[in-house]
């Protein structure tokens, strides 16, 4: 027998499967599902009920779900285990929230900067945003140019605490 | 006839549609982001004009003109965004000797530039927001203040268009903070830094009427639409017609922009904005002297094909259309579907598109440049696809646009799908109150997801990977590009 | 409410559509051969009924009435085709205590025997096509050919619809021949064999009308549709209006269906079909209560839904909308997209969509089941899209109609799409000179794909075959399905 | 150097691949070409044109190609030889035009049968076909029996020439 705990919009579903059989949270569910593409499309069926959803895993464990009109986030672990706590804020890394271009960058390894202060901007989709500091701190490194293009949470620069 | 189209994305496959239609055959421009873009395989021919950034393609007047040239072309639609409110970029096209499908260049210079529109739609008779007729200096932010203009006040691009390079500014120390950058936004998206103050007006709707003109005095007025649900200025419901009209201010709101046009002896299709204030007065904002994001509600309304009409006006010289020839029917809604992200504040998303399947049945328009194996880049503007939906009255017309987002499905990335379905069945939506700060302080309805459809999610992602890891490891179709099989075999096996 | 839709298929969704915009949720049925067609997914709720084979499942009345009372179902929708026009199956519903959507089942059974029908017709005051009123009984053919009625005949299925089960007998050998395989066809498709003879009307056009009856003698008239283009008495394509009537023509026809309708006290949608002939005399052949494929051309010129206006008037029993509420604008004109083999004399493809591109922008509607990895199978009808253009005129919409077919891309199986455009591109059709033989001597205009056209192809095939020799063997993200890797290396080795 | 002989629609184009070479019947063409989706669309790039073309292949050395509207299909051979003349029409078997039901056999093993003699009835989407003899002999097999469903292209029945 498998187990998984799938975590949804903050709803935890215990799935134990062994060969045909399916049980959720308790309940024997009965259940065929066939895979439609090889992109990700996958057809549920239950009685009574068919259900077109779309699969996509997005990053380690956890799957773009498109289903009857919503779009959720699933995180699947193995085995009924805790889910995974939230890696605590890192107040001293900052990323790059979308993918984009680094247009300018305010600051130089060794500066002393306030939390809230303007570190980088970046544009994408002819829209600036600026990136400020999420703590105060000294400037530790910096790990892209001026000009770069870069993915979505790609580590930008890194603060050490002040003092 | 060769017609060059100088855009890309949903709006130039547009475009190509109605040349389609009319026999014309079509060139594509292209940067080297999107050589594999619809655009390039839907022309009759492409042109690489360039690298990814607009500035080296896109908006880049002698590339385009350059390959009009040696391609053989003989008219140019510019679409909307990018080149299409430059007026030395009408003026170049015409001393090349293309037909330009827009107003006249002298017509764009005093449009394109809002602060002399402003001084146009005064002169015309219209009511036009209070706020200098004068651009914002740098440093000029406290001597401004003193005007007769109080905060908040709005920043915006004298270039400006699409909603793009507009910052809210609610004291004089925000003023000084967002003047730099709306000017570098405009500076990035139209190649001119030019900014100015307006007054924000609150509770506001926001009411544009479509025009059409032959150059000398006839105007035909298309009606007019309501695009008030705005996000950060940037529309993203619109409707046809402004459900919140009388008769009486449809006349005179219709009127007025028809009256701006003749005075203009304006050319081509163009929209003028206005803003009505609870009290249904209505001040002119601006002018868009070119075809506009939302002109398919029209197109519905109206029966007619806006980018047909102006394409035949620009190569005939002759509109032959009278204004008793346009007839209204029925209701038609456009939400538009972007590449970001409503659950991390909107930004943008990219990926390839893994999967596709648009909408159909009675009703329902797709305008979209989309295919599967496609991929959306952040170099570009993030609206990938509208979605229209028309009905015999409004209500049918949201129910359908409604019906026609749950259907549509796009793989690979992060749409503000969900969002626009909640817009659509929020009760102040569905009765018509709607003003521009709509957005603002917006809540959904809904409770999220149904326990049954978390539930379905939770079995299909359970099982699709107990099947993975239950799979022959050598079988070698269910290699795809999307799994990356070591990384989950790790994070599943440290779990057992 | 709940509805069931008794059916599958691109009407399944075209129903259900419907249903989501009023809020009504919905039912789907299914056979073993369909559990992961569109519908069932679409669908609120979804039933398997039975086998493959029809009269397992979409023909089973009583299979399809126990799913319906099982699952709670207020409802039910035919669609067209199985047990559409099958009066058992309407009696059967009413009789479960379920609203049948559709005419009263007493009507079905005069108008479902097409016999019978003809003389409803008579007794009206309608133009009936001459031939005896009776069934051809096995073995009769040389009885019959001592009536007045002169070769040639067409063999017609009494309980038919959809041109299914019609044969050509142009002698007495032919008629003995076809007999017993229209018997047999008719049998598969209807569950009932009875057959009649009616004369073959040469240069015919067929011109049919659209009815909405509320049951108690108010008869609305959507206008009429011309359906001339058919290959084997299969409607290909369809327009709305029809191109070839005067007004008074017009008025003729539309009343004549109405008085019969009236006639009838006929309840629901239902279409009266004629033949007009060369000297524009019309002929009454049969009435299809219920839902017709081509529906929607006459939804895009009236702007009614009207699956809608069916359903309302089955729940509510009223029929609000008048005559004077019916106004009509532009052409609309409906191809139907067949898994079938143009260049194989319209044999039957199969297959799995492996991409599917579905046309859009202005004036285009989709109304298909299709989704990318759907398997078509040959269990069920062929239609597998339809494909509807709208336009201000005729002419723009077979405009629009030829962009729209340029834009669909189905892969996987072979389709008439290339042959639905030689078609429209014809210079007969393109003036509108279309009669029901127009396909019996087709011939396209185009002399065959462009040398550019092959040109490009050789190299994409070329290059195609190149690269998947020279990439490493063990790369596993090229081992698709389509690819029979082997096969092709021993192809390709071998002429080395 | 790689050379390909390819046919469509009668056109005969012999297309030579070495590098980023591309030589079409004599002709250098500057080309460039992407696969975009695992499914077989392509974009194919030439000066001042851009083409989408989605190719299948169908059967061994024959593509199904849609391009620019157009439905088509390739033979493919290596090297520039001759085209392999076509399989000379075997009188002597009956095929499955389409995939469907065989609903009836009208023969049996040992019977003389005429040309055009009805062998089989086949349905299909509600449509039935006489599968008739190509010509006169005697059945010799018969591969399937009534009531299955096959796929297009499958043998039927087998003729051996009269005498």
């Amino acid at each position: 027998m498998a187990n998984y705990r799938v975590t949804i919009a903050n709803r935890t579903y215990d799935v134990s499967i062994e060969d045909d059989q399916l049980v959720v949270n308790g309940d024997h569910i009965s259940y065929d599902m066939d895979s439609l593409n090889d992109n990700g499309l996958h057809i549920l069926r239950q009685p009574n009920r068919n259900t077109e959803a779309y699969l996509e895993p997005n990053r380690q464990g956890v799957y773009d779900i498109q289903i009857e009109g919503n779009h959720l986030s699933a995180e699947v672990l193995s085995g009924f285990q805790s889910s995974s706590k939230k890696a605590r804020q890192d107040t001293g890394s900052i990323h790059s929230p979308m993918p984009g271009l680094i247009v300018d960058i305010m600051v130089k390894i060794g500066d002393r900067v306030k939390k809230g202060q303007t570190l980088l901007i970046q544009e994408a989709m002819k829209m600036q945003m600026k990136l400020r500091a999420p703590s105060s701190g000294v400037v530790k490194s910096i790990l892209i140019a001026p000009g770069s293009q870069v993915e979505k949470g790609v580590l930008l620069v890194s603060l050490a605490p002040t003092g | 006839m060769k017609l060059l189209v100088a855009n890309r994305g949903e709006i130039a496959i547009r475009i190509m549609r109605t040349c389609r239609e009319l026999g014309i055959s079509t060139v594509a421009v292209y940067s080297e982001a999107d050589q594999n873009a619809l655009h390039t395989t839907y022309a009759d021919e492409a042109v690489c004009i360039g690298a990814a950034k607009a500035s080296e393609s896109y908006l880049n007047i002698s590339r385009i003109l350059k390959a009009a040239q040696e391609i053989g072309a003989n008219a140019i639609h510019p679409g909307y965004g990018f080149l299409s409110e430059n007026p030395q970029f009408g003026q170049a096209a015409e001393d090349a000797g293309l037909i330009f499908i827009g107003p006249r260049p002298e017509t764009m210079a005093i449009l394109g530039d809002k602060l002399s529109a402003r001084k146009a739609a005064r002169e015309a008779g219209l009511l036009v927001l209070p706020g200098p007729d004068q651009p914002l200096e740098d440093n000029q932010a406290e001597i401004i203040i003193d005007e007769p203009l109080s905060f908040p006040v709005l920043v915006k691009a004298a270039a400006g268009g699409g909603g793009k390079g507009i910052r809210l500014a609610r004291s004089g120390n925000e003023l000084n903070e967002v003047v730099g950058l709306a000017r570098e936004e405009a500076k990035a998206a139209f190649g001119d830094g030019t900014i100015y103050l307006e007054p924000l007006v609150q509770k506001a709707r926001h009411i544009e009427v479509q025009i059409l003109g032959d150059g000398k005095g006839k105007i035909i007025c298309f009606g007019e639409r309501e695009c008030s649900i705005q996000r950060r200025h940037q529309k993203l419901i619109e409707e046809a017609p402004a459900p919140s009209l009388s008769p009486s201010e449809r006349v005179c709101i219709t009127e007025a922009a028809r009256e701006l046009g003749r005075k203009l002896f304006y050319r081509s299709l163009g929209t003028v904005e206005f803003l009505m204030d609870e009290n249904s007065q209505f001040y002119f904002i601006e002018v868009y002297p070119r075809i506009q994001v939302e002109h398919p509600v029209t197109e519905m309304v109206t029966g007619f094909d806006l980018v047909r009409e102006q394409i035949l006006l620009a190569v005939t010289g002759n509109l032959d259309l009278e204004q008793s020839q346009i007839h209204f029917r029925g209701a038609a809604i456009e939400a538009r579907i972007l590449a970001e992200d409503p659950d991390e504040n909107f930004l943008p998303t990219s990926g390839e598109i893994s999967y596709l399947k648009e909408p159909g049945g009675p009703g329902i328009r797709v305008d979209s440049a989309l295919y599967q194996g496609m991929a959306v880049t952040a170099d570009y503007d993030s609206l990938i696809s509208k979605l229209i939906a028309w009905g015999r009255d409004r209500q049918t017309a949201i129910d359908r646009l409604q019906r026609g987002l749950s259907e549509y499905q796009i793989g690979g990335l992060k749409t503000d799908l969900v969002f626009l379905k909640q817009i659509l069945e929020s009760h102040p939506y569905q009765i018509g109150e709607i003003t521009t700060t709509f957005l603002d302080d917006f809540t959904p309805d809904d409770q999220g997801p149904a326990e049954s459809v978390t539930r379905d999610a939770a079995i299909a992602a359970a099982l699709h990977i107990h099947r993975k890891r239950n799979q022959p490891v050598s079988s070698p179709d269910e290699a795809g590009n999307l799994w990356q099989q070591t990384a989950w075999k790790e994070q599943i096996s440290s779990g057992n």
